[in-house]
Parts: structure tokens; sequence; C-alpha cells
């Protein structure tokens, strides 16, 4: 039925006009401009599904590929297609821009339709991301959505944003400056090789390239997607921009920008630098499991309760980037490759998780954020005596994050910590660390917030969610549980791509 | 005999001059927009003589479009210049230095 | 022939470009470039670039130069003022121009690029018409530099005209709109009054 | 099992029938009324009794073969299925029926503790949950399912501890109990990642089946170091069994878990949950007798755990604290059984402990019911006359505890204090020593808060006394109908649990291990072992313990007092729990805070924030704030550099 159809591409464009849209019905019909950005978003929503029901699970190759020459002089291509590694991330965008419309509905009353705007034109350049199958168009896309974060930030932002949004935008941009230059580098010497350039990610996969270009490349590429992960010592930006960001925002930020990092590395330096990624896996794993230690005990002290759940979130993508880079110590280790794939396969669920754990979790402080303008823990406590529905999903996002099984966040972790246990036993323990780390700066939140007796006026005050607030709540609570109950669906989409990237990493690249 | 030579001099020299103007002149703004024309004058005289010798009209269309752009430029240039004498009540080049850092 | 005559020419034009830079007056350094301006168009005509001669004369000191004694005279200068640092700035102002002109000679001066080589082309015959070689490329090849070219001039001619203007907040303009939609009731206004009694 | 209905119809009904109802008393808890909820879900606890009783019946008598079937595969990565499936053998349909039985009668128990309580379907909503995920513990099939079960207990039980949750205390106490078996899980979940490097499956059928064939394996823990695989894995599940089962140093939480209503305390904190590591190290007999090593830990941490914390039970004096300590010391009991390798012994004591710790929670709730919810032993006394059936029930329960010959706690201990005297394994001399003074401390301790809550003088005050009454019948009808279990059912099933092939198909003991094998030698029937025990010397250490606290408590009350003051420093070290408490609060509580305000004030604001991000841009002011002045503003002095550079590239491009 939509065989003939460019359906990535309308997943793609449908937001971004959709929001151009919304920007023309202007701000002062607020309600017009509403609806239309809700619309907007449920028939991106709705075109996205067929990605997913019309996906071929046995396949490791693109799908719903298209091409179109873009720049041919330089090669550059419209080029976009999904596998399994970026289908599952396009639909977790797809899904949480529905729940962040949602969740501006009312809150939002400064320039409603220009925020509406900039989440749609975001949405799409986050799929244009993850879609692109040409790296300029991968890079170009990458950019873009800087902007509208810049400026939902940067407009909507608390008081501090024009700090926050400048150190965002700087540290992400320095990241992938240097990513461009690996990427003009690879087209240039690709036009050695081959005889012609080309930004085909597919291809440059191929390229062969020698160990010391390998490295400079890997790190140029660790540099650009550590930023935006963030792994430990880059990672700074992200509780500031959390902090200044509206709710929204760091639902975006959390549940969808982060994951660009950990798709970027699954994309482009495994299986690009293989060879660079044996010589410096230690690297990416001592600062992923610094990440995963240092940032719990940084979570734990934080007075703010979204500079926690940003630290957490820094913490909980440690553990996408440890599991990524486990192939070769486990190789080293056992012998085989057995085990690698569970790395690889729970570092992807634990970022699935994450979009829709951190996405809840920052709606929960948004949600008392819009009652009591102030994200300090120390201003509440007793929360549950006059929320108690909210004070449910409050424990039971906790929960989840928390890593508790049969939620989503359990998932990823379990796999990666089993994983990291067939590399080296210090890498599962310090790994795991995070199960005691996480439960108590999680816990320790819910208890000053959550817990206990009414803690003054402001919180003796509150009224319940409203039903907005609890359905959107209500969705996301669901997709963690079903994660969490039953992820095998969602490892099936998985299985081909990533069986097809171990056995590209497992070959040298090597001239 | 007449060669090339012979013009492109010229024009150098004409530009020299117009150069050691825009040294000599540090009180008037208007000199140095003058000076300024001048300039674009030996530029055109060079692209005409290469356009003679070399037998080809490039070079006199493209002194026809620089004699287009310095016009506006003049125009625009003017333009300012009263509005600065307006707003400053001086064309003064040393008293102009908003710029500093 | 025409070496004495580019020599002559040349001569106006080097030092009537020297006066202009020298010259105290603005108004006096004005026409000297218009005398510069005319030993150009003379060389030019050496040349055989006959049109851009005429339009030189015609646009730059037709229009142009007008245009900066317009300035010139409107601006209220003290001319005095305007004398002093000649002398300070006149050895460095030489020295650059010694230099750029070295530097220029030494690539134009005949030794690079075979430049002596180069024979002036034969005269052409009186049935040549260099308008019509120039409108020939002009409206053809490079069709579109020229309409450029006249967006330019437009943006020229409104950049200057919206960079002068002045708007007085108290001068008082007509607003035929408003005069034509004006109605009625805007005019009269018809006001109830209650009586009232006489003290 | 029954016509027209299969197995795995039956096994998912047990496990869903709590479930549902946990669901609809928690998710519609605003649209139903008290009485559809404790309905439902005692329903939902009843059926699942009811097939338990069934399953049990099936494999204890019909002799019923091993089920092991997959419910459903959770998710399959590199080649390894992770599935939710049901083990179902003599030991997990033992489980069940204990489960299922303490379950039911503490549901019941709560509709009389909790009838004027707002939150009363909330916590008909978690007991029920929690009845499921025991179930999912006990009957899963593999190590994924059981983390999953295991921590599920966990989360209701922090629930449940914090179901007051306007009191500090018990907000503190629920975090402090999911985070001390966070601890343990962190061990736990290690020991799955091992067992998983070393046979690729998690299904126990393939693990207990390879194990042996991997029992020379070694690892690396620390350069230099060789580590037997087999031991590395297997304390480390014993670690999440330390937490799970509350054994030093891990035991902390379960005090402070008391901060919860009694009848979770029966049913989770007594009962039931902090059985599961006892269950678990039984479970993975097959994995644990091949490391002595692991099993001498075991059994150290149990004899600990089992004195000491007994000690600490004789000086507390809130009613549930004590039993509480009691419970951790008959933990340590059980642990010890585990470490002698009597696993049997181990998950009989647990079976005989569930019931009559979960009379003695229940009793203690049904005097602080009538005490108006004072819990201080001190305001009680004399409730013997206001009190009968629960004074009744609760000698039962004490009496089983200390170990009463004919009681079922008697034939369960014994058998314990028996196999380690028996057992060889490093460690057991004095395991054995520390659990014969542990008989004598359990008898102190129990007779104790006994004698001052149900004899001597009335202390409450005039008011509470006036409102003193027995308790309503849905409080006393499940004392009684524990008591009796806690009276009868150590010795109608000793026979066949301990000595007898109850056990065969699922506990697996090493030749040389083998303690029990030794005394069923010398065992010859329940009543003949009556006669043995009373000439050994736990009975007598008991009957020592019975006295001293008849004479201090009874008859010279005065003396207890006397004593304190002479003994000052241990009182005070008993009185401080050994300084865990406190340790754990500053050191390592304070620690982790510290450590954690150095790494975000130093680490993360002054050196990446201050030092690099911003410094970084400071520096770039500091510079252009200098460079600045070359910025002069005057036209022509860049004009002149212009014409230098221009002039320099035309040099550049000629010379």
């Amino acid at each position: 039925m939509f065989s003939n159809l460019p359906l990535l591409s309308l997943v793609i464009w449908t937001p971004i006009v959709g929001g151009m849209l919304v920007l023309a019905a202007g701000s002062k019909n607020s309600i017009e401009a509403k609806v239309l950005a809700l619309l907007v978003s449920l028939a991106t929503l709705a075109l996205s599904i067929p990605l997913y029901t019309q996906f071929d699970t046995s396949l490791a190759s693109m799908q719903f590929e298209e091409l179109i020459p873009w720049i041919s002089s330089f090669h550059i291509n419209y080029h976009i297609g999904v596998d399994g590694i970026s289908m599952p991330l396009i639909l977790l965008t797809t899904f949480m821009t529905v729940i962040v419309i949602i969740a501006g509905w009312e809150v939002i009353t400064y320039k409603v339709a220009q925020y509406m705007a900039a989440f749609l034109i975001l949405e799409g350049l986050m799929i244009g991301t993850f879609a692109a199958m040409d790296a300029m168009l991968f890079y170009v896309f990458w950019e873009a959505l800087l902007i509208p974060m810049f400026v939902i930030i940067g407009i909507w932002g608390g008081p501090n944003r024009v700090y926050a949004t400048i150190k965002f935008f700087l540290y992400t941009f320095l990241g992938s400056v240097f990513m461009l230059i690996s990427l003009l580098y690879m087209y240039m010497h690709a036009a050695d090789v081959n005889g012609a350039g080309t930004f085909n990610i597919q291809d440059l996969q191929k390229l062969p390239l020698a160990l010391t270009p390998q490295i400079l490349i890997f790190l140029s590429f660790l540099l650009a997607f550590a930023v935006k992960v963030p792994m430990w010592p880059v990672h700074t930006w992200l509780p500031d921009a959390h902090v200044e960001a509206p709710t929204g925002g760091s639902v975006i930020l959390a549940a969808i920008m982060l994951k660009l990092g950990g798709y970027g590395f699954l994309r482009f330096s495994l299986p690009i630098t293989p060879d660079a990624s044996m010589t410096l896996d230690w690297l990416v794993i001592i600062l992923s499991l610094i990440a995963i230690v240092y940032i719990g005990f940084v979570a734990l002290v934080q007075a703010d309760m979204k500079k926690l759940i940003a630290y957490s979130s820094i913490s909980h993508m440690g553990f996408v980037t440890l599991g990524f880079f486990l192939f070769w110590k486990i190789s080293d280790n056992t012998g085989s490759i057995s085990g690698v794939v569970l790395g690889l396969e729970g570092g992807m669920v634990q970022m699935i998780s994450h979009g829709f754990i951190s996405g809840a979790m920052f709606l929960s402080v948004g949600v008392l954020y819009d009652r009591m303008h102030s994200r300090m823990i120390k201003d509440y406590g007793g929360v549950v005596n006059t929320m108690p529905a909210f004070a449910t999903f409050a424990v039971f996002f906790a929960m989840a994050n928390a890593g508790l099984p049969g939620t989503s966040g359990f998932v990823g972790e379990f796999m990666v910590i089993m994983a990291a246990f067939k590399a080296n036993f210090w890498y599962a323990f310090l790994a795991a660390i995070t199960l005691i780390l996480g439960a108590a700066y999680t816990l320790w939140m819910i208890k000053r917030v959550v817990f206990g007796p009414i803690a003054n006026e402001n919180v003796e005050n509150l009224e319940d969610m409203s039903r907005r607030e609890f359905f959107m709540m209500f969705i996301l609570a669901v997709a963690v549980l079903i994660i969490g109950i039953y992820p095998a669906p969602l490892l099936e989409v998985m299985h081909a791509t990533i069986d097809n990237l171990v056995t590209q990493i497992s070959v040298s690249k090597l001239p | 005999m007449l060669t090339l030579t012979h013009f492109l001099v010229l024009g150098a020299i004409v530009f020299s001059i117009s150069l050691a103007g825009v040294f000599i002149n540090r009180k008037n703004i208007i000199i140095l927009l003058m000076c300024v024309e001048l300039m674009l004058l030996a530029v055109n005289t060079n692209f005409i003589a290469f356009s003679h010798f070399l037998n080809d009209t490039a070079g006199q269309v493209f002194v026809f479009f620089i004699l287009t752009v310095a016009a506006a430029e003049a125009a625009i240039g003017l333009a300012i210049l009263v509005v600065l004498f307006r707003n400053k009540r001086t064309i003064n080049v040393e008293e102009l230095d908003t710029l500093k850092g | 022939m025409e070496t004495i005559l580019f020599y002559v020419f040349s001569t106006f034009m080097v030092v009537s470009a020297l006066m202009v830079i020298t010259v105290n007056n603005p108004v006096r350094a004005a026409f000297f470039l218009v005398l510069t301006f005319f030993a150009a168009a003379a060389i030019w005509l050496l040349l055989e670039a006959e049109f851009l001669a005429v339009i030189l004369i015609i646009v730059y000191v037709g229009a142009v130069m007008v245009l900066f004694l317009f300035v010139v005279m409107m601006l209220d200068v003290n001319l005095a003022e305007l004398k002093a640092g000649f002398v300070k700035n006149l050895p460095i102002a030489v020295a650059v121009a010694l230099m750029m002109f070295g530097i220029i000679y030494f690539v134009v001066g005949g030794n690079q690029f075979d430049i002596h080589n180069f024979v002036p082309p034969e005269r052409h015959g009186a049935d040549y018409s260099n308008i019509s070689e120039l409108g020939k490329v002009l409206y053809t090849e490079y069709v579109f530099a020229f309409e450029i070219a006249a967006v330019i001039l437009l943006v020229g001619i409104i950049a200057a005209i919206s960079l002068t203007l002045r708007r007085r907040p108290n001068t008082r303009h007509q607003k035929v709109e408003e005069q034509v939609a004006v109605k009625g009731e805007d005019r009269l206004r018809v006001i109830k009054l209650e009586p009232q009694e006489r003290k | 099992m029954f016509e027209n209905y299969s197995d795995s119809q039956v096994y998912l009904a047990i496990v869903l029938a709590p479930l549902i109802g946990s669901i609809i008393a928690g998710v519609f808890n605003a649209y139903i009324s008290r009485a559809v909820a404790h309905t439902v879900t005692i329903v939902g606890v009843a059926i699942s009794f009811v097939l338990a009783v069934f399953v049990f019946k099936y494999f204890a008598f019909d002799g019923a073969p091993i089920y092991n079937e997959t419910v459903y595969t959770w998710l399959v990565s590199d080649g390894i299925r992770f599935e939710i499936g049901f083990l179902v053998d003599n030991l997990t349909s033992m489980m069940l029926v204990v489960v299922s039985f303490v379950s039911l009668m503490v549901h019941l128990y709560t509709i009389g503790y909790m009838s004027d309580d707002p939150g009363y379907k909330r916590f008909f909503s978690y007991i029920s949950l929690f009845t499921f995920s025991m179930y999912m513990l006990v009957m899963s099939n593999n190590f994924l399912q059981l983390f999953f079960g295991w921590e599920a207990v966990g989360l209701v039980s922090y629930l449940l501890i914090g179901f007051y949750y306007k009191k500090e205390s018990a907000i503190f106490a629920n975090m402090k109990a999911f985070l001390v078996n966070r601890v343990g899980d962190f061990g736990f979940i290690l020991g799955i990642a091992g067992i998983l490097m070393v046979f690729n499956t998690l299904d126990y059928a393939d693990v207990f089946a390879a194990a042996s064939s991997k029992a020379n394996l070694t690892t690396e823990l620390f350069p230099g170091t060789e580590w037997s695989m087999m031991t590395v894995i297997c304390i480390l599940l014993f670690v999440g069994a330390m937490g799970k089962s509350a054994q030093v140093p891990l035991h902390v939480w379960l005090p402070d878990s008391m901060e919860g209503p009694t009848p979770i305390s029966a049913l989770i904190h007594a009962a039931t949950m902090v059985t599961a590591g006892i269950f678990m190290v039984t479970r993975m007999s097959p994995l644990f007798e091949l490391s002595e090593t692991a099993l001498s830990f075991i059994l150290v941490i149990g004899a600990v755990t089992a004195l000491f914390m007994g000690f600490l039970g004789i000086i507390q004096n809130d009613i549930k604290r004590v039993v509480a300590y009691s419970t951790l010391s008959q933990l340590g009991y059980m642990t010890v059984a585990l470490g002698a390798s009597a696993y049997s012994a181990a998950v009989f004591h647990l079976m005989t402990h569930a019931f009559f710790k979960a009379l003695l929670f229940l009793a203690a709730g049904s005097v602080i019911i009538g005490m108006h919810h004072v819990q201080d032993i001190r305001q009680m006394g004399g409730l013997k006359k206001y009190m009968p059936i629960t004074y009744w029930t609760s000698l039962l329960g004490t009496l089983a505890l200390i170990g009463f010959p004919g009681f079922s706690g008697f034939y369960s201990k014994d058998s314990i204090i028996e196999a380690v005297h028996a057992s060889t394994i490093p460690g057991s001399t004095f395991a054995y020593y520390a659990v014969l003074i542990g008989v004598f401390v359990t008898a102190l301790y129990s007779l104790r808060m006994f004698f001052i809550v149900f004899h001597g003088e009335e202390r409450m005050d005039h008011h509470t006394k006036e409102h003193l009454k027995e308790s309503p019948w849905v409080v006393t009808v499940p004392l009684v109908l524990l008591a009796i279990p806690s009276v009868i059912i150590g010795g109608m099933t000793i026979t066949s649990v301990l000595y007898g092939d109850y056990f065969n198909n699922v506990v697996f003991v090493q030749q040389a291990h083998d303690v029990l094998g030794q005394l069923k030698e010398s065992y010859h029937g329940p009543l003949s072992m009556i006669l043995h025990g009373i000439m050994t010397a736990p009975f007598y250490l008991m009957v020592a313990g019975i006295a001293t606290a008849w004479y201090l408590y009874m008859k010279k009350p005065e003396l207890p007092g006397k004593i304190k003051n002479s003994f000052g420093l241990i009182y005070d070290i008993l009185d401080n729990k050994y300084g865990f408490d406190a340790f754990n609060e500053k050191v390592i509580a304070g620690g982790t805070r510290g450590l954690g305000n150095i790494l975000s004030k130093f680490g993360d604001i002054m050196i990446i924030d201050g030092f690099v991000v911003n410094g970084s841009a400071k520096s770039v002011a500091w510079f252009s704030s200098i460079i600045r002045h070359v910025q002069t503003g005057y036209l022509y002095h860049y004009a002149f550099v212009m014409i230098l550079g221009l002039i320099g590239l035309l040099g550049l491009v000629i010379f």
C-alpha cells in the first residue's frame, strides 16, 4: 500500500513543513497552532509506523532507501534509508515528539506557535540524522538540529539560559567540526583509492584505511559523539542545558539528542575505523566506566532535580558506550566473540529505554515545576500527600531509572553487565555499581521530594495531575513496562543489522 | 611605438598616487573617496589596455561593470558621508575611531 | 603621433592626480579629479574604447563628480583644519606609494609574462563600432551580470535615499487613504447632554 | 494434574491470580470499595493457595515428574535465549504452599489489622503483588527470572516498609532496605553474569547439568592470582542472598524494616522474602557444592549472624524488633545449614520458621492492636488475661522458636545443629559452638519478651487498659491456623523431607559433604529424636535460657537493670548494634556523599567546567582584551595594513 511512497522522506519532511505551517499560523492563534502541531506530530507518528510494520527483520541492508543526487560535483546525495539500528530510534523520535507537544500544551504561553514549530522542525531534523546514508547529509542534519534546540533553550529557557545555550552550542559544535574534517579526509582518500570521492556511509565503511589515519579519524569521531552522548569529561554542558531548558526541551534532549552520539558510534566509529577502535577501545571503556561511577557519585549530591536526572542520564549513557566497545576485550578474554552482540544490543536497548525513562523523569520534574516554579529538592517534601497519582508515576519511573527488572531500564543494563563480565570482571563490577548508586540517588530524591510529611504550604496547595499530564505519564509508563516485560520484539529488529555490524568490525580495514 | 607596458605603467603611477593620497589626507574623508575613484580609474585603464592589446572585449565589459558599481558605491558612500556629518558634525578621519577596540 | 598624444595626456593625468591629493580645498580637488577623468578618457580613446571613454565623461564627470561637488558644498567643513598634518604624513605616503609602484612596475614593467611581446593590434576601420561590439556581448553573454548591475544601481538609489532621508517629527503630511476612508461620524460627534438646570 | 487443564495453565493460574487481584485493587483503587479490594485480593491468593496445595500433593504424594517449561521468550540475543519459565519440583511446590498459606493468613489478618487505615486498598494491592513476585521467584526456571522476582519482592518490600509515608523513620527505613538489598543484588547480578559467561545460558537445568564439567575453571581477578571461577560465582551469588536474607553485614535493613505495618513484617520480613536467599542457595546447590571455599564463607557468615544478632534481641524493647532480631538469628541458622551442605535442613527450617515466625509476628501485631499501637514492651505486661488467644498462640510460637522438643522448630533446629556438628567444612567448629550458644540466647530473648508482655505487672496506662481486649476474629483465626503447623509440621514431615527422598531431584550434595546422610544412620523417627534431643546439649541450653529469662524477668525484675549498669560497655555495644548503623551512616553514606561532593565541586565544577570549559573561554577573552588594542579605529591604519599585506602577498607571488 505504501510501497510507492517515499515513506522515509515523508517522515522527515512532514514535521519540517508542518513546523513551517505552524509558524505561519502565527503566535496570536495559539490554539490553532497547538492543534495543528499536534496533528502534524500525530501524522508523523502514523507515517513512521509502517517503517516498523513493513520492516524486514531478516535483512541487514538498508531499507526504505531513497537516493537523489544533491550536489553532484562533490558526490553528495540525498541518500536516506533505515536499518535495525536507526529504525527504533526514529520511532522513538516520532513518539516522544507527540509527548512533548502534549507536554507544552498549557505550560507554554509565550510564543506558542514558535515553540511548537521548533519542536516539529527539530523532529524532522533528528529523523533525518538517523536516516541519512550520506555522510554529508548526516552532517548537515546533525548541525542543523542544533539550531532549533538552541532556540528552544534560548527563548523558553530559565534565567541562566544564555550561558547554557552558548555552552551547549559551542561544546557540540567543537566536536562536530572535527568530524567534518574526518569526512572530508575520507572523501579525498576515497578519491585517491577509487578514483572518485564518496560520502556514502556504506562505501566509507568499506574504504581501506591505514592505522594512523584511522586513529585520527576515530579520535575526531570520538570527540563528536562523546560530546553528544555525553561521555566524561565532555559532559558538563548537559546539566546546564537541562536545567535551563523548558521541560519539552529537556525531554527531547535527553530522550533523543543524546542517542545521536550513541548512534554515531554504531554508524561511523565502529564500522569505519575498526582497527582504531580495536587499538583505542580501552579509552572508550575507561571513559564509560568513569561516567558510570563518577557521575553516579556526582548525581547523588545534586540539589537540583533536573541536574540530578541529567547526571543520571550521563551515567546511563555510559552503559551504551560501554556495551558498544566490548568487542575486542571479550574476544581477548574468552577467545570467542560470543557476548559481543549482547553488549551491542544491550547498548541499543539502553538507548531506547533511556529515551522513555529520562523523558518521563523530566516530565515528572516539569509537572512539579509548573506548579511550584522550583526545581530544588529542598523546596519539596511529602508531595505524595497532595499528589498521589503523580507520586505513583514518580516512584514507578524512579524505579525504572534505578533499573528495576520488569521496566525497560533493566534490560539494557542487564545485557551490558552480562557482556562486560565476559570482557573483564572489573568492568562488570564497576558497571554494576550503578545498581547501588542509581538506586541511591534516585530513591534519595524520591524520599526527599515525594515521601514524608508535607514540607510547606506550597506543597500543601498542590493539585494532582491534570488529565493531560496523566495521559502522557501513562503512555510512557506503558511503554516502559512493555519493553521491560517483553523486549524480544524490540531486539528482533536489530539482530540482522547488529550481526552484520559485528562481521564488519571484525574484519580489519588496513590496506 | 606604444606598448602595453606604457599603459600599465601609467595605471601603476596613478594607482600609487591615489594610494599616497589615502595616507596624506587624514582630515577629509571626501578626498579619500576621490582617491578611491582614482584607484578605480587606474584599474580601469589597465583593463582597457589589456582588452585592446589582447583584442578581447571582456576587459571592456568588465570596466563597464566596474563603472556601474563605482557609481553606486560613490552614491552610497556620499550618502553615508552625509549621514555621518549630520550625526558627528565632522568628516575628519582622525576623529572617526568608533571601531577602536 | 599616438605616442606624443599618449605622453601629453598621461602627463595631464598624473599631474592632475597629484593635485587631487595635495590641494587643500576639496572643491578644487574635485575639479582636478575631473581633469584626471578627461585625460583618462583621452587615453582610453587611444585604446579604441570609445564607448567607455564617453561613458566615463558622461557618468563620472557629469554625474558622480557633480554629486561630489554637491556634497562638498553642502557640508560645512573647516578648511584650515583640513590642512594640518600634511607634511607629517608625507614621508610614509611617499614610501608606500613608491613601494607599491615598484612592485607593480616589477610585474608589468615588461620582464614578466612576456608583456613586451604583445604587439598592438591593427587599428580598426572607420566602420568599426565599439558600442555595437560591446553591446553584442553585453546583451548576450553577460546579460545576467548586466541585470545584476541594474539591480545594484537600484539598490544604490534606494540605499542612498533611505540613508539620507530624514523624517521630521513635526512636519504635517496629507494621508490620502485616511481622507478617502473617512466617515461622517469621524467628523461629527453627536453628544447627548442631560438637560441641566440653570443656576 | 487436573483433567481438561494442562499443568502450565495451572501454574499460570497460581501466579496470575494474585497479580490480577493486585492490579484490580491497585489500578482501580479510586473506583472500588474496601470490601471489593480485600475480596478480590483474598480470592486471588486463595485460588493460588488451593492450587498450590494440589500441586504440592501432585509432587509430594503422586511423585510427579519435574515440570520445566518456558512461558515466553523474554529476549534472544547473541544466540542466548533469555526466557520466562516455570520450574516446579518438590522444592518449588513446598515453597508455594508455604508462601501462599502465610500470604493467605496475612491477607485475612490484614482486614482486622488495617481496618481503620486510609491506605487499606493500597495495602492489599501491595501484598498481593508481593505474593505474585514471590511466586515468580520460587517458580523460576532460570537466573533471569529469579533476579526479576528477587528485585520485585525487594520493590514491594520497599513500598510496604514505606507504607506510612508520612513517617520520616519509615521512609528512611525503606530507602535503607532497598539500598542494602541493592548491595546484595550488585553481587547477585555479577554472579549471574559469571554464570552466563561460564555456561552461556541462564537456564537452571542446562547450568546444573554442565556444572561439574566447569568445576576447575579459574579466573584472574587480580593480576597474578588464580581464583576458582565457581568460588567467585558462588560467593557473588551468596552476596545477593546476604542482602535478601539479611546476613551480617547486610542485615542492617531488617530491624529498620519493622517500620512497616505488622502484617508485612510477618509475611515479607519473616516468613517469605527474607528466606529467598536460603531458597536460592538451595536451588543452586549443584553449584555451591563445587566450591568448598564458598561453603565455608557461607558457614561463617551464617554463624556470625545466628549468634550475634541473637544477642541484640536480648536488649530490644520494641516488640517487633525483638522478633526481627530473632528472625535474623534464625536466618543465620538456615545459612549455617547451607554452609554445612545440609540444604534440606535449611529449607526444612525455612518452612517451620515461616509458620512460627509469621505466627509470632501476627501475635505481636495482635498485641499492638490491643495496645493501640504501642510497641514498647516496657509498657505492656500481664496481657495474658486480656488476650487469651493471642497468649496461647504466642506461647506455641515461642516454644517452636526456641526448639522445645516436639514442636516443629525443635526438629529443624536440632537437625541443623547436628548437621553442623557433623560437618567437616572449614569453619564448622566455630559454627557449631555459635549455633549452640545461639540456642541459649534464643530461649533467653524469646521468653524475656514473652514474660514481659504477657506476665508480670501491668504497666500500661489507664486508658489503654480500659480498652484492652482480644482482637477480632479476622486476627485470631489466622493465629490459630498458623499455630497448628507451628506445632505439628516439623514432626510430620521431618522423616520425608530431611531423611527421605523428598529433595532427591532438587538438592545435590557431594558425597564428602553429605552430613545429612551421616545423620540418617542414627535417625529413627521423630519420637526417638525427641528422646534423643532431651539428652543433648541444645536442650539443656534451652532450658537454661528459659530459666534465666524466668529468673530475670519474672522472679527478680529489678535485676536486669543492675546487670545493665554493671556491664555498661557491653550494653552500649549491643545498644548500638555493634556500630553497624553508625558505620553505615557515617562512613558509607557519609563517605559516598562526601565523595560525590568532592567529585561534583572539584571534578565537575572546578576542573572541567571552571578550568577547562570556562577557562578556555576566559583565556580567549583575556587574549582578545590584549589583542584588541591593535584595532585603533583609524581608517588609514587599516588601509596601511591592507596595503602592506597586499605588497607582501604580491612579493610572495613574484619572488
